[in-house]
């Protein structure tokens, strides 16, 4: 069996295996602590309405907040915008997606998701730059941070590699990629690569905390 | 015979100095040499002595010598090949039986070190290698023998390269490619199901022409031949830049001749000449035909999903119930640790 | 399957690449290689299917070099098409084969391509040959 | 312990009302080693930690963002402000503990590297800078409130004895004395005899039946007890069945702030059963901030069952005397800014209520960016009681003030007494001409009696 093949095949299913089941194993290890009854009269009765719309709301800052914070929310937005595109946008990768749960859409031309790409990179070692720099980000962030980062990073500059023949023959930087991607699942349920769906739980349930008290979200 | 130059025994079949001229010329473009190695290929030919090459067919389909005999129109590496240097081809010679397996001791005997083994087909390990024999000489056995006294062996085709169909999954006979058996001389390997003819001709014209084989890939495959992707060589490419392809075999896409990605095609992570030499003087090539590259100048072909899964789609083994049990089990040791944290906090809260 | 229809499958989709790098790269070499022939008496070629060679290229190399005067077509194993170009001592050469499909394609530098001089060997053989006819048409003639 | 008590005598004349300025602090409380200490701490956190702290303390990316609301970050540029920083010890406990990984992580033994040295260093995080505002939780991308995780913090310091010398004090003499001012029950009721004569209101105390009891924070007892009087000015205009209780008359509640779960039970038990004992239908929270998240969205867990009334800050209950036509203001069209107490407002909900008084009394209100999400005065949480957390209080009131002055606006008023105390002490050092006024106060000077 080839790196590839390797890649393509055990290396992709185990990791996608660890990833569920740490998805698994996290959420409901939390989700089933013990929950206290509220017993205060609610100010507001409908609060899943309330997590829903702190869950859309808090994905643009307010204008209070916009200004101090201008570099982060730049760079913020660009990386996740470009990262959807690369994921989502590039027909290989739906193809991927499509084989695993049968949904698929529209793509954007490869060509523009490399440029999309390229930018992606760039603006995640900015924002490496910016963490390992400014005093806050330096102080807070620990190893997951980092090797979040580089795990993130990886199917990024791999994929790209793997686009402009840059290094290495096509399928041994295909499979790199492919292998990156399996290390990126494989640490996603352990590290802080989770907010991508702690988001909505932990969104949600602030959102609903407040509307219940009326509070601001 | 025996004693004759290559160049003598062509003008005595009709070719003439300046046929072969243009027959150097045209080899060293096709081979990707500078123009300049037109004079050494003629200066070598002028000089070497007849070439022998005996060829071996095993564990195969014969499509890579039907192949062969598919070029349209004799080619003078065609003429130095079979009509000149090939000393033994059961399919294609005249002899059979017993006279036949004499031809083969005959050549071996007489240019003992010397000759070019060719190999189409692989060999079967089960039953101790007797899944195929030929007069009563198993394939292992024959190919030890033979390859004893080769200068140097060229597979022909994907399944004595790599050990293509035969040694697919499950593998009924236990098939391996020539490299698995045979260590001590160079090979070369010319993969494909079949090889594009002229690949196949040009290789041992190559050989026969400098004395030693050409530079290969980390597959053992000549790089003039197999040095690009057919994706990048696909004039297809330019659809697939822009985000065009065909999503069915019949579709808008299908029609305009877009790219075949979604459709399964393997060109990104082949290496072959298809799209540039093609298929049939020239004519046409799979993905030009509509279809997509099956990959089958790659090493397992066969075993690497369906032909019509896309290249970024995972080889799943049985993906719904590893994933199902992933999903069960994560679940059940959640739980676990959420009802052991509360349990810890119980007794820290009966602690006080 | 019965009412399926016969598609058409366009089979050359890509469009013109748009520039003639090649071409004015070619030219360069070209006028490097026509100066050793003179200044040295060492011929060159350039092999046109060895490069990334389009419609672009082909269109300003035949403008730059022009017609000249000497057109040969050599019938051997296929025929050959030998043709002088505007510029003396650059030759353009095709090579094709027995079914018409182009081989080689080769800008040659020197002053007669070799495929046009007569091989000294097939000269003798030709010097007896025309013996024997002089001879058979001596006899014959009395 | 008590000697700590007997050692601090309360300052009530100054601009902010505490315990005496310290000679020598105790910051560390009761004997224990440092091992222990830690161990307490530790466990105490995760003990009650729910699926909402978890799932907060599971979500934090480290994105620093929340740096940026806080005011002691953004006044200091001290990255130790960042309010997550502020739990960073605790994610220790929480992971070995009570996270998802826990068992793995005891069973490597990923030990937490927490020492009773570095909790005594985070003792001025979660105390002395953080009013638990919670303008870190409006930032947040992941929506985590942190200023919920802060006072679950407070509660494992407290009990590895690591409050603060003054904010230990004061909630020691609550529980002791039912104030934490030393407005004791005889205090109030002489405040109130006082008011009444002074005010010529009738001021009922501890009627057997009332159908509304109302409820005062020592602050307002000791430092502004026109309170009194207006309280009973507005409810006596509303004809309302009205009465203040000595036994259950203290809204503020020391035992939330300094972090002691059962003090903080104590203390609203206390209005709970006056509450029952005289069959109110509603309880009125006074202007304070932190009265109203204790009691109003505690209140109810701590009975374990909900409240047999409903709790209300006196602006909602001055909001809905208007909108039910029984109380009648005079115009009263003056150019006003409005501060937003944390507690009521952004984290309690009461932002309208407010803003409808004020509608009626015809001002002219320009507000502080978004409502409900202003800086906070710097004072809440306890830390206006703190003395040698002045200087960075003094250093945030100056982000307050630069918030007020922009809007240009002649009065600035709010509905908090500690918000209040916390103005007039940073007036007084800055000798700013902005005088805090009274939401109620105003009000009450404004009704059309007939």
């Amino acid at each position: 069996m080839d790196l590839i093949d390797f890649a393509r095949g055990p290396a992709l299913q185990w990791s996608l295996a660890l990833f569920i089941f740490g998805i698994a194993w996290r959420l409901i290890g939390v989700l089933l602590l013990h929950r206290k009854v509220d017993h205060s009269l609610p100010r507001h009765q409908d609060t899943t309405m309330g997590g829903v719309r702190l869950i859309f709301s808090r994905m643009w800052p307010k204008p209070e907040f916009r200004q101090s914070n201008a570099v982060h929310y730049a760079l913020s937005y660009t990386f996740h915008i470009g990262l959807f595109i690369v994921i989502f946008l590039f027909r290989p990768h739906m193809l991927f997606i499509r084989d695993l749960t049968g949904l698929s859409w529209p793509t954007l031309p490869s060509g523009f998701v490399y440029v999309i790409g390229a930018m992606t990179l760039a603006t995640l070692v900015a924002m490496l730059v910016r963490r390992m720099s400014h005093p806050v980000l330096k102080m807070i962030s620990n190893f997951d941070d980092y090797f979040s980062w580089a795990v993130t990073a990886l199917p990024v500059a791999t994929g790209l590699l793997a686009v402009s023949h840059l290094g290495a023959r096509y399928e041994t930087l295909l499979a790199l990629h492919i292998l990156s991607v399996c290390l990126l699942l494989v640490w996603f349920p352990f590290g802080k690569l989770m907010h991508a769906t702690l988001f909505v739980i932990s969104r949600g349930t602030t959102g609903a905390l407040f509307e219940r008290k009326g509070a601001s979200t | 015979m025996r004693d004759k130059t290559v160049l003598e025994l062509l003008q005595a079949r009709g070719v003439s100095r300046r046929g072969f001229l243009k027959f150097c010329a045209t080899t060293a473009s096709l081979l990707a040499l500078p123009p300049s190695a037109a004079a050494a290929i003629a200066e070598t030919l002028g000089k070497t002595r007849r070439p022998s090459v005996i060829w071996l067919s095993f564990q195969e389909c014969t499509g890579c010598t039907e192949s062969l005999t598919r070029a349209h129109l004799p080619t003078i590496e065609s003429l130095i090949f079979d009509a000149i240097s090939l000393d033994y081809h059961h399919t294609l010679q005249a002899a059979s039986g017993s006279a036949a397996e004499a031809a083969r001791e005959e050549a071996m005997k007489a240019a003992w070190g010397q000759y070019v083994l060719v190999v189409d087909g692989s060999i079967p390990l089960g039953e101790q290698g007797y899944y195929s024999a030929i007069a009563g000489v198993s394939n292992l056995e024959m190919l030890k023998e033979t390859a004893a006294g080769a200068a140097a062996i060229i597979n022909m085709g994907t399944c004595a390269a790599y050990g293509g169909i035969p040694q697919a999954n499950p593998n009924p006979t236990g098939a391996v490619p020539v490299s698995a058996i045979i260590k001590d001389k160079p090979i070369v390997n010319v993969p494909g199901c079949p090889p594009i003819p002229v690949v196949m001709t040009s290789v041992v014209a190559h050989y026969l022409t400098f004395g030693a084989v050409p530079e290969l890939d980390h597959l053992g495959r000549p790089k003039s031949f197999y040095g690009d992707t057919i994706h990048d060589r696909c004039y297809r490419r330019p659809f697939y830049d822009q985000g065009k392809f065909a999503t069915s075999f019949d579709d808008e896409g299908a029609r305009n001749g877009w790219c075949l990605y979604q459709l399964g095609c393997k060109g990104p992570t082949t290496y072959n000449a298809c799209a540039t030499v093609k298929w049939n003087d020239g004519t046409s090539f799979p993905i030009q035909s509509g279809h997509g590259c099956i990959g089958c100048s790659e090493p397992n072909f066969w075993d690497k999903g369906s032909f019509y899964q896309p290249l970024s789609a995972g080889i799943w083994g049985d993906r719904q119930a590893t994933l199902g049990t992933a999903a069960v089990a994560g679940a059940a040791v959640g739980a676990v640790a959420a009802a052991s944290t509360r349990i810890r906090q119980q007794h820290a809260s009966e602690e006080k | 399957m019965s009412d399926s229809k016969p598609i058409d499958i366009p089979v050359l989709a890509l469009g013109p690449r748009g520039d003639d790098m090649t071409g004015r790269a070619i030219l360069r070499q070209l006028e490097e290689l026509l100066a050793a022939l003179v200044e040295r008496d060492e011929p060159g070629s350039i092999d046109l299917r060895s490069l990334p060679f389009g419609p672009e290229d082909r269109q300003l190399l035949e403008e730059a070099l022009g017609e000249g005067e000497v057109e040969a077509e050599v019938e051997s194993m296929g025929p050959s098409r030998v043709r002088e170009t505007g510029i003396p001592g650059i030759w353009w050469v095709t090579h094709y084969g027995s079914d018409q499909q182009p081989l080689a394609e080769l800008l040659e530098v020197t002053y007669c391509p070799e495929i046009l001089i007569t091989p000294s060997d097939a000269a003798k053989e030709g010097l007896s040959a025309l013996r024997a006819r002089l001879f058979e048409s001596d006899h014959m003639g009395r | 312990m008590s000697e700590i008590v007997d050692n601090n005598p309360l300052d009530l004349t100054g601009t902010r009302i505490s315990v005496q300025k310290p000679e020598v602090r105790y910051d560390v409380q009761g004997e224990m080693p440092d091992e222990e200490r830690v161990r307490i701490a530790m466990r105490s956190f995760v003990k009650d930690f729910g699926a909402h702290s978890a799932i907060y303390m599971e979500s934090c990316i480290h994105c620093g963002m929340c740096a940026e609301a806080c005011h002691y970050y953004v006044q200091t540029g001290d990255p130790k402000y960042t309010p997550i920083w502020k739990l960073e010890l605790f994610k220790q406990a929480y992971k070995r503990e009570a996270g998802p990984f826990a068992f793995v992580y005891r069973l490597f033994d990923l030990k937490s590297a927490v020492t009773a040295q570095q909790l005594q260093q985070w003792q001025e995080l979660i105390y002395d800078s953080c009013t638990m505002c919670g303008r870190c939780t409006m930032i947040c991308p992941m929506g985590i409130d942190i200023a919920a995780l802060v006072s679950q913090a407070r509660h494992a310091m407290f009990e590895a004895g690591l409050v603060p010398h003054e904010l230990w004090a004061v909630a020691e003499r609550a529980e002791r004395e039912g104030s934490p001012l030393g407005a004791t029950a005889s205090t109030f009721a002489d405040r109130c005899e006082w008011m009444a004569d002074e005010h010529e209101v009738e001021v009922p105390v501890d009627k057997e039946r009332a159908d509304v009891l109302v409820t005062i924070s020592s602050i307002e007892i000791m430092k502004y007890p026109n309170t009194i009087a207006d309280f009973a000015k507005v409810l006596n205009h509303m004809g309302v069945d009205w009465t203040f209780r000595t036994d259950g008359y203290e809204a503020t509640n020391f035992g939330l702030l300094s972090g002691n779960a059962a003090w903080q039970k104590d203390m609203s038990m206390k209005m709970i059963k006056a509450a029952i004992a005289c069959g109110a239908k509603t309880l009125i929270l006074p202007e304070c901030g932190h009265a109203y998240g204790a009691l109003r969205w505690q209140g109810a867990n701590l009975y374990g069952k909900p409240l047999p009334f409903e709790v209300l800050h006196i602006s909602e209950y001055l909001a809905r005397g208007i909108k039910e036509g029984k109380i009648r203001l005079r115009q009263w069209p003056e150019s006003v800014t409005f501060h937003d107490p944390c507690q009521v407002s952004r984290r309690g909900g009461a932002t309208a209520a407010p803003r409808e008084v004020m509608r009626a009394l015809g001002v002219k209100l320009t507000e502080m960016g978004e409502p409900g999400l202003n800086w906070c005065c710097g004072g809440g949480g306890g830390v206006v009681t703190i003395h040698r957390a002045d200087e960075l209080r003094y250093k945030t009131f100056e982000l307050k003030m630069k918030q007020v002055e922009a809007t240009k606006a002649e009065h600035l008023v709010s509905s908090c007494s500690n918000c209040r105390q916390t103005f007039d002490d940073g007036q007084a050092h800055f000798q700013w001409d902005k005088t805090m006024e009274s939401l109620l106060e105003i009000v009450a000077a404004n009704l059309i009696n007939t």
